[in-house]
C-alpha cells in the first residue's frame, strides 16, 4: 500500500548544511494550484531531503505579491508562486533577486458566461460585462488579448467590451446577482461560478496554449540563496519532483492531502464537490512551460503593464539545478528558452 | 440605639459598594437586552425575507452556527487568543510612545510645527502602506505585525492627547506651576489628569484603529488569528463566517468598552461632575 | 537690587492685545514692598490688579519693566510666592483633600504628614467632613476656602490673595481674618490681599495700594498704623475707610478719560 | 494730528489683517522647511547606503521619479481628482450623519445604552467587512464606494461628538436653558459650539480614516484612482510607487490640516483663550 | 394655588448624594414671594442659597416637596425666571457682545434690536469698548458685570440673582445698585438676590431671609419697611444690619449641631 511518497522514494540522502546556512525558509499558497508543496512538506518529503540537521521554516501566503515582497526583503528563500508575481519581482530587482527554477502546475482557469447572457461566440461579448479578478493579472491580459485578438475593443480603449477588474469572492456575488455577464477567473472560483452561481464554460485556458499547458504556479529561489546554498535548493528541487510524481499519481490521496493542508493553514477546507471538479482543471508538472511565461510576460507589456520598457528576462529562468535533478532521476530535462 | 446607627452604616456601606461594583445599571442593561434583541430578531427575519439572499446576508441564527462550528475546532477561542495578544501588545505600545508624542506635539512648538504636521497625514495612510517597511524593518514575525498595529492606533492617540492637552484650561497649568509644579510632573500631576477626558476619546480611537490595523497586519503571511478567519471567510465568500468574525469583534469591543472605557467614563463624570442635564 | 525688599517692581508695565488692539492693563508701575510687609490692593474693575499678581507670580511676562524678588530677578513661578486665583481655580480630578495636599506632595513632603497638614487646614477653612468631595460638589464659597487652604498648607514666603474672601458670608470672613492675621503675625509673610472691601482692606492691611482705572497706576499708597488686633467695626478703621472711598470715588470720575485714551496706543 | 490717528487706525487695521490672513507664521515655515529638507536628505542617503534594496525602500529621488512619471501620463492628477470627490462626498455624508448621531448619543440615555455601546465596535471593524455588504446593497458603483467610506469616517465623528459633549461643562447648558433656549437650538447654539474644541479632534481622526476607508474601498472595482494606484503599486511590487501614492496622501494631508483644520484651531485658541503657557 | 404669589414653594428639600453619603443642601423649606417683591438671600456659605435658585430656576428638580410660579407647578427652565449664576457662565465661543444678546436671540428678536438692547446695557455695566472682547479677556469683574447685562437684556418677570455684584469694587457696585433698584421700581419685577453684603441685602431688599446653615432653612424673615432710595451709609440701614448679623452669629453658632445631624440622615 504505497501511500506516503517519503515512504516510497528512493534513500533521499541527507545534506549536510555547507555554509553556515542551515535553514530553508520555503513558502507557498494554501490553494490546491500548490498542492505539490502542499503535499511535499505535509508529508515531510521536504524535510527529508534536506536533512535532519537543517531547519524547514513555512510561511503562508495569502497572494503572489506579498510573497515576493517577502522574498526581496529577504525572509523567504525558496518560494510557490504565479508567473506574473515572479516576473514582477525579478523586474523591480533588475533580475538580481531572484530565478525561476521549476514549474509546479498548469492550467485552471475558465471563462465563465452567464447561460442568460448568450455568448455563444467572441462577437458576442460585445456590450457585455466581463469581471477578471485584478487588472494586469494573467486572466485580465488573456481576456484583454482575447477580445482584442477577436477584433473588439475593451472600453477603456473605447470599445464596447467592458472589463471589470475586481476581487473573486466579490465576483462570486455579482454573478450571482446577475450583474455579469462572465468572468474569467483561476480555479476554484471557476468552478464555483459554475456551481453555485449557475455559469457555463465559455473557454477552458488550456484550449487556447499550444499542447494545453500553460504556467500557473512557478517555483522561484532567491539568488542569493541559490549561490549560497545551492545543495539545499537543489534537495527541495529533488523532493520536489518526487512529489509531482505522487500526486498525478496518486490524485485522489494528493488531494486530500493538499485539502487537509488548506484546512491546517486557512481553518477552512474545500468542499469536495469544488474540489474536485477543480482538480479536473489543473495539471501538475514539474515543467515551467517557460515559453508560456515570456509570452505573457509580453502580453503584459504590450498592454502596458510592465513599464515603459520592455524588460530584459535573460537570467529569469535558471535550470540548472531541476535539470541535474531530472538527469538523476532519468526524466526529460526540461529546455530552457531564451526570451526574444 | 448603636445597634440601629451601625446599621445605618452598614447600610450606605453596602449602597457605596453597590453604586460603584455594580457599574451597569439594571435599566441599562434592560434596554440593551430589548435593543439587541429586537435587532437580532428583526434581522433574522429579514433575512429570511429573500430580499437577499440568505448565503449573501446571513441572519444571527446561520452566523451563530458558524461561529459555534468554529468554536468547537477551537478555531475561534485559540485566533481570538493569538489575536487578543497582539492587539493588546501593539495597544500597549502605541500609548507608551503616543502619550509623550501627543504631549510633546501639544506643547513644543517646535515639535507642533514638525511632527505635528506629519501625525494627521501619516494617520490617513492605510496599513497596507506600512506592510512592506514592516517586513522590510522586522522580518516575517510578531514584530511586524505588532509595528503596523502600533502604526495604526499610534497617531489616533498621539491627535487625542494633542487635542485633550491643547484643550486644557490653561487655569490649571497656572495654579500648578504655581504650586510649585515644574517639569515632568507638571505633564503626569496636572496636563494629563487635567486633559484626561479628552484623551480618553483618543484612546477609544486608538483602540478602535488598532483592530482595523491588526485585521491587516495579521495578512502579512498566515497564522491561525481573527485577521486570517476573516479573510479566509472572504476568500470563500462565505458571508455566515466573515459576519461571524465581525461578531467576535464587536464582541470583544464591547467588552472592552465596558471594562476598560466606561469605568473610566463614570470616573471622570463623577469627578468632573459632568452628566447630561436633565 | 535691595534684598530687603520683598518684591521691588521696576517701571513694570502690561498690554494685552485683543486681536489688532493694544489694551494696556497696567501703566509702567514702580512698587517696592518690604519683606514681612501686608499690602491691600484695591482699585476699580479691570483696572488690572489680578494682571500685576499674575507678574509676580511669574505666571504671565511684563510687556516692560522689571521685578526683583528678594534682590533677585523674578525668574518664572515658584512655591515662594504662592497664589491665590479669584476663582478658585482647583483641580476637578482631585478631591478636595487632594487638592489641599497638592503643593506638599510637589515638595516631596511625606504623605502622612501631608495629609495631617492639609487636615489641619481644612478645618481651620471649616469644611471638616468634605475631605472626599470634588469641587463641583461644592458651593462657591466653599471652593474659595478650600483654594485658600491649599495656597497657605505649602507655607510660601510671599502670599499673593486675588480677593479670598469675595464669596464668603460675613461671619466666615470674620473667622479667617483672625485666622489669616494670626499666620502672618506668627510667620512673616509677605502679603499682598486684592480685595473690593475697603474696610477689610483697612482692618487687615499694613498698607492700602489704590489703583487707578485702567490702565493700572498706584495713585495712593496709605500706611495703616493703627493698633492689632482690628475689628471692621473700629471707629479708626471706619474712618480711614472713609478717606480711602474718597480717593476712590475722585478715580472713578476720572476713569472716562482715561478710557478714552486706550483707543490711542 | 487727525492724518496721524488714521494713520493708526490704518496700520491698526493691516496688523489686523496680517494676523488673520497669514496663518503661518514666518518661523514656522522656517522650521518645517529645515525639518523636511533634513528628513530627505537623511532619506536618500540612506536609500543609497545598501543596508535595503533601493527597489525596496526607494528615496525621495526615486519616489519623486515615479511621481512624475504617474503626473506626465496623467494618471495621478485625474487619480487624485476621483479619490478627492470621493472621499469630500463620503466625509461630509459622514459629517452629515455623524454629528446628529453623536448628539443624540450623548445627550439621550436610551441611545447612549443601545447604540453607544455599538459604536466603538463597529467602528473596529476593518474596511474589509463592509466590502460584500456595500456590494450586496449598492452592486458596483460609486454609491458601494461612498458606503464604505462611510463606515470608515462616521463612528471617528460620532465618537468624537459624543466625547465632546459629554465633556461640556454643564453650566453652558443651564446658563442656556435659563435664558429661554430649548430643543434643537440648544444643540446648535451651545452644546456643539461649547464641545467644537473637542468634536474638531474627531473630525480630525475622521477624515484620517476616510481616506484609509477609501483606500479599501477604491479596490471593489478597478477604477483609476489613488487606491488603486496603491494598490497597483503593491501588486507589482513598485515600492516607488506606493510611495508615490503615500506622498500624494500625505501632502493632501498636510494641505488640508493647513485650509480646513488649522484655521479652526487658531480659532479657537482665540476665542476660549488656549495657548501653550510659557 | 394662589396666583397673587409669584413664586410659592411648598416642603421643597434637596438632598445630595455623594458617592454613597446623603448631603441635604436645603432642609423642607416653605416660602411664599409676592410679586414684586424684592427679596434678599442671607446664609453661611454652603448653606443651600445657589441651590434654592437653582430649584427655581427650573434647572434642577427638588427632592421631595413642590414649587409654584404664579400659581402653576413650576416646569423646568423658562425665560420668565432668569438666573444669574454666581460664576460668571460667559459661553467663551460669543463675543461679549453675542453673549449679551444671546438671550435675545433666543426669542427671535430681529438682530437690529437684539443689538441695540445690547449696546444699552453694554453701556449700563460700563463696558463700551469691550463688545469684541471674548471671556477670557475679560477680568473676573467685567465677566460678572457681563453675565449682569446679559440676564438683564431679557426681561424677566422674576430675577435670579446669586451674589451678583460679588467681584465688584464698591464704587461700580454703588452704581449698579442703583440702577437695579431703578429697573425693579420701573419694571415691578420680582427679584431674589443672594449676597454676603447684610448691608447690600438690607438697603437693596423689601424683605431678608436668613438661611440657616445646612440644611439651609429659612430661620429669621424681615420685612424692611425703609424709604427707598436708601444708601448703604444710613444710619437706619446700618443699625438693621446689625440686628441681622446677631441673627446670623447665633445661626453660625448651632452650625456645628446641624453639621452633626448630617451624618445621621
Ligand atoms: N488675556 C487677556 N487678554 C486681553 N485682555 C486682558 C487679558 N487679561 C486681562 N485683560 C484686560 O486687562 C485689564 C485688567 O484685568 P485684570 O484682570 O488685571 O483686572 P482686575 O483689576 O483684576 O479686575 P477685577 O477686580 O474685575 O478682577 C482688563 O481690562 C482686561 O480686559
Ligand atoms: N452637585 C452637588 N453634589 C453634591 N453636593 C452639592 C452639589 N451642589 C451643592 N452641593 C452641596 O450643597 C450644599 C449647598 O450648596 P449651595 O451651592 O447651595 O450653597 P450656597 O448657599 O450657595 O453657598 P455659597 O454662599 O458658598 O455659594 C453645599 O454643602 C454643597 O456641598
Ligand atoms: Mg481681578
Ligand atoms: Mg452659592
Amino acid at each position: 500500500t504505497p501511500s506516503n511518497p517519503s515512504a516510497t522514494n528512493t534513500a533521499a540522502p541527507a545534506i549536510q548544511p555547507t555554509s553556515g546556512t542551515s535553514v530553508v525558509r520555503l513558502a507557498y499558497f494554501p490553494n490546491f494550484t500548490h498542492a505539490t508543496g502542499l503535499v511535499a512538506v505535509a508529508n515531510g518529503t521536504v524535510q527529508k531531503a534536506i536533512g535532519s540537521n537543517t531547519k524547514l521554516d513555512v510561511k503562508s501566503f495569502n497572494a503572489g505579491p506579498a510573497l515576493i515582497e517577502a522574498l526581496l526583503a529577504g525572509e523567504i528563500d525558496i518560494g510557490y508562486v504565479g508567473p506574473s508575481p515572479a516576473i514582477n519581482g525579478y523586474v523591480k530587482s533588475k533580475g538580481s533577486a531572484l530565478r525561476i527554477i521549476a514549474g509546479a502546475s498548469s492550467g485552471g482557469a475558465l471563462f465563465v458566461v452567464k447561460p442568460s447572457a448568450n455568448i455563444k461566440s467572441a462577437k458576442d461579448l460585445a456590450g457585455k460585462k466581463i469581471a477578471t479578478p485584478q487588472k494586469g493579472g494573467t486572466q485580465d491580459i488573456a481576456l484583454r488579448k482575447y477580445v482584442s485578438q477577436n477584433g473588439l475593443k475593451t472600453a477603456d480603449e473605447g470599445g464596447t467590451v467592458t472589463v471589470l477588474p475586481t476581487a473573486n469572492p466579490d465576483i462570486l456575488t455579482l454573478f450571482k446577482q446577475n450583474q455579469l455577464d462572465g468572468a474569467w477567473v483561476p480555479e476554484p472560483w471557476a468552478t464555483r461560478l459554475l456551481q453555485e452561481a449557475g455559469g457555463e464554460v465559455f473557454i477552458d485556458e488550456r484550449a487556447i496554449w499550444p499542447d494545453g499547458k500553460f504556467s500557473t504556479t512557478l517555483i522561484v529561489v532567491s539568488t542569493k540563496f541559490l549561490k549560497q546554498s545551492p545543495d539545499l535548493v537543489k534537495a527541495v528541487v529533488k523532493a520536489h519532483v518526487q512529489t509531482d510524481k505522487f500526486v498525478r499519481e496518486n490524485a485522489a490521496e494528493a488531494k486530500s492531502i493538499a485539502n487537509k493542508e488548506i484546512e491546517r493553514i486557512t481553518s477552512a477546507a474545500l468542499p469536495n464537490v469544488v474540489l474536485d471538479a477543480a482538480f479536473r482543471n489543473v495539471d501538475f508538472s514539474y515543467d515551467p512551460y517557460a515559453s508560456t511565461v515570456l509570452v505573457g510576460a509580453d502580453d503584459a507589456f504590450k498592454l502596458g503593464f510592465l513599464g515603459d520598457t520592455q524588460p530584459n528576462l535573460d537570467n529569469l529562468f535558471d535550470f540548472s539545478v531541476l535539470n541535474e535533478v531530472l538527469k538523476e532521476q532519468g526524466l526529460p530535462l526540461v529546455k530552457a528558452v531564451v526570451s526574444k | 440605639m448603636a445597634t440601629l446607627a451601625k446599621n445605618n452604616l452598614l447600610l450606605r456601606g453596602l449602597k457605596g459598594i453597590t453604586t460603584t461594583s455594580n457599574p451597569i445599571k439594571r435599566e441599562t442593561l434592560y434596554r440593551r437586552v430589548v435593543f439587541f434583541s429586537l435587532l437580532f430578531v428583526g434581522w433574522e427575519l429579514f433575512s429570511h425575507s429573500g430580499v437577499w439572499p440568505d448565503y449573501l446576508f446571513p441572519g444571527p441564527i446561520a452566523i451563530a452556527q458558524s461561529l459555534w462550528s468554529g468554536l468547537k475546532k477551537g478555531l475561534y477561542i485559540y485566533g481570538t487568543w493569538v489575536s487578543m495578544l497582539r492587539l493588546i501588545a501593539g495597544y500597549v505600545i502605541s500609548l507608551l510612545i503616543g502619550v509623550p508624542l501627543g504631549a510633546l506635539i501639544a506643547r513644543n512648538k517646535y515639535f507642533k510645527d514638525t511632527l505635528g504636521a506629519l501625525v494627521i497625514s501619516l494617520q490617513a495612510l492605510p496599513s497596507v502602506c506600512w506592510l512592506p517597511l514592516a517586513i522590510l524593518w522586522f522580518g516575517l514575525n510578531e514584530r511586524a505585525i505588532l509595528f503596523v498595529v502600533v502604526m495604526g492606533s499610534l497617531f489616533s492617540i498621539v491627535l487625542g492627547v494633542e487635542s485633550g492637552i491643547n484643550n486644557t484650561p490653561p487655569i490649571y497649568v497656572k495654579a500648578a506651576r504655581n504650586l510649585g509644579t515644574t517639569g515632568l510632573r507638571l505633564y503626569t500631576r496636572v496636563i494629563l489628569p487635567s486633559a484626561f477626558p479628552i484623551i480618553l476619546a483618543g484612546l477609544k480611537q486608538g483602540w478602535a484603529f488598532a483592530w482595523r490595523s491588526l485585521m491587516s497586519a495579521e495578512l502579512l503571511y498566515f497564522t491561525l488569528s481573527l485577521g486570517n478567519l476573516l479573510q479566509t471567510g472572504r476568500d470563500l465568500n462565505d458571508a455566515a463566517q466573515v459576519m461571524a468574525v465581525m461578531t467576535v469583534i464587536i464582541g470583544i469591543g464591547l467588552a472592552f468598552n465596558q471594562l476598560l472605557f466606561a469605568p473610566f467614563e463614570r470616573q471622570i463624570a463623577n469627578r468632573w461632575g459632568f452628566s447630561p442635564s436633565k | 537690587m535691595n534684598g530687603d525688599y520683598a518684591l521691588q517692581i521696576q517701571a513694570a508695565s502690561k498690554v494685552f492685545y485683543n486681536g489688532g488692539k493694544a489694551i494696556p492693563a497696567l501703566a509702567p508701575l514702580d512698587l517696592e514692598i518690604a519683606r514681612g510687609e501686608f499690602v491691600c490692593l484695591l482699585g476699580t474693575s479691570g483696572c488690572g490688579k489680578s494682571t500685576l499678581l499674575n507678574l509676580i507670580a511669574g505666571l504671565d511676562d511684563p510687556s516692560s519693566g522689571s521685578i526683583y524678588v528678594n534682590g533677585a530677578p523674578l525668574k518664572g513661578p515658584g512655591p515662594d510666592r504662592v497664589m491665590m486665583f479669584q476663582e478658585a481655580a482647583l483641580f476637578p480630578w482631585l478631591t478636595v483633600q487632594e487638592n489641599v495636599e497638592f503643593g506638599l506632595r510637589q515638595q516631596n513632603v511625606a504623605p502622612q504628614k501631608c495629609s495631617e497638614i492639609a487636615k489641619l487646614w481644612l478645618e481651620r477653612v471649616n469644611l471638616q467632613g468634605f475631605e472626599k468631595a470634588y469641587a463641583h460638589q461644592l458651593s462657591g464659597g466653599m471652593r474659595q476656602r478650600v483654594a485658600l487652604a491649599r495656597s497657605l498648607t505649602i507655607d510660601p514666603a510671599i502670599l499673593l490673595m486675588d480677593e479670598p474672601f469675595g464669596a464668603l458670608d460675613a461671619m466666615t470672613r470674620d473667622r479667617l481674618h483672625i485666622e489669616l492675621e494670626n499666620l502672618w503675625l506668627s510667620t512673616g509673610k509677605t502679603i499682598l490681599f486684592v480685595t473690593h472691601n475697603v474696610r477689610e482692606a483697612v482692618a487687615l492691611g499694613d498698607r492700602v495700594l489704590v489703583f487707578s482705572p485702567r490702565p493700572g497706576r498706584v495713585i495712593a499708597d496709605y500706611k495703616i498704623n493703627l493698633p492689632r488686633p482690628r475689628s471692621l467695626e473700629d471707629l479708626v478703621v471706619i474712618n480711614k475707610t472713609a478717606e480711602i472711598m474718597q480717593t476712590l470715588r475722585q478715580a472713578i470720575a476720572s476713569s472716562s478719560v482715561s478710557q478714552e485714551l486706550e483707543w490711542q496706543l
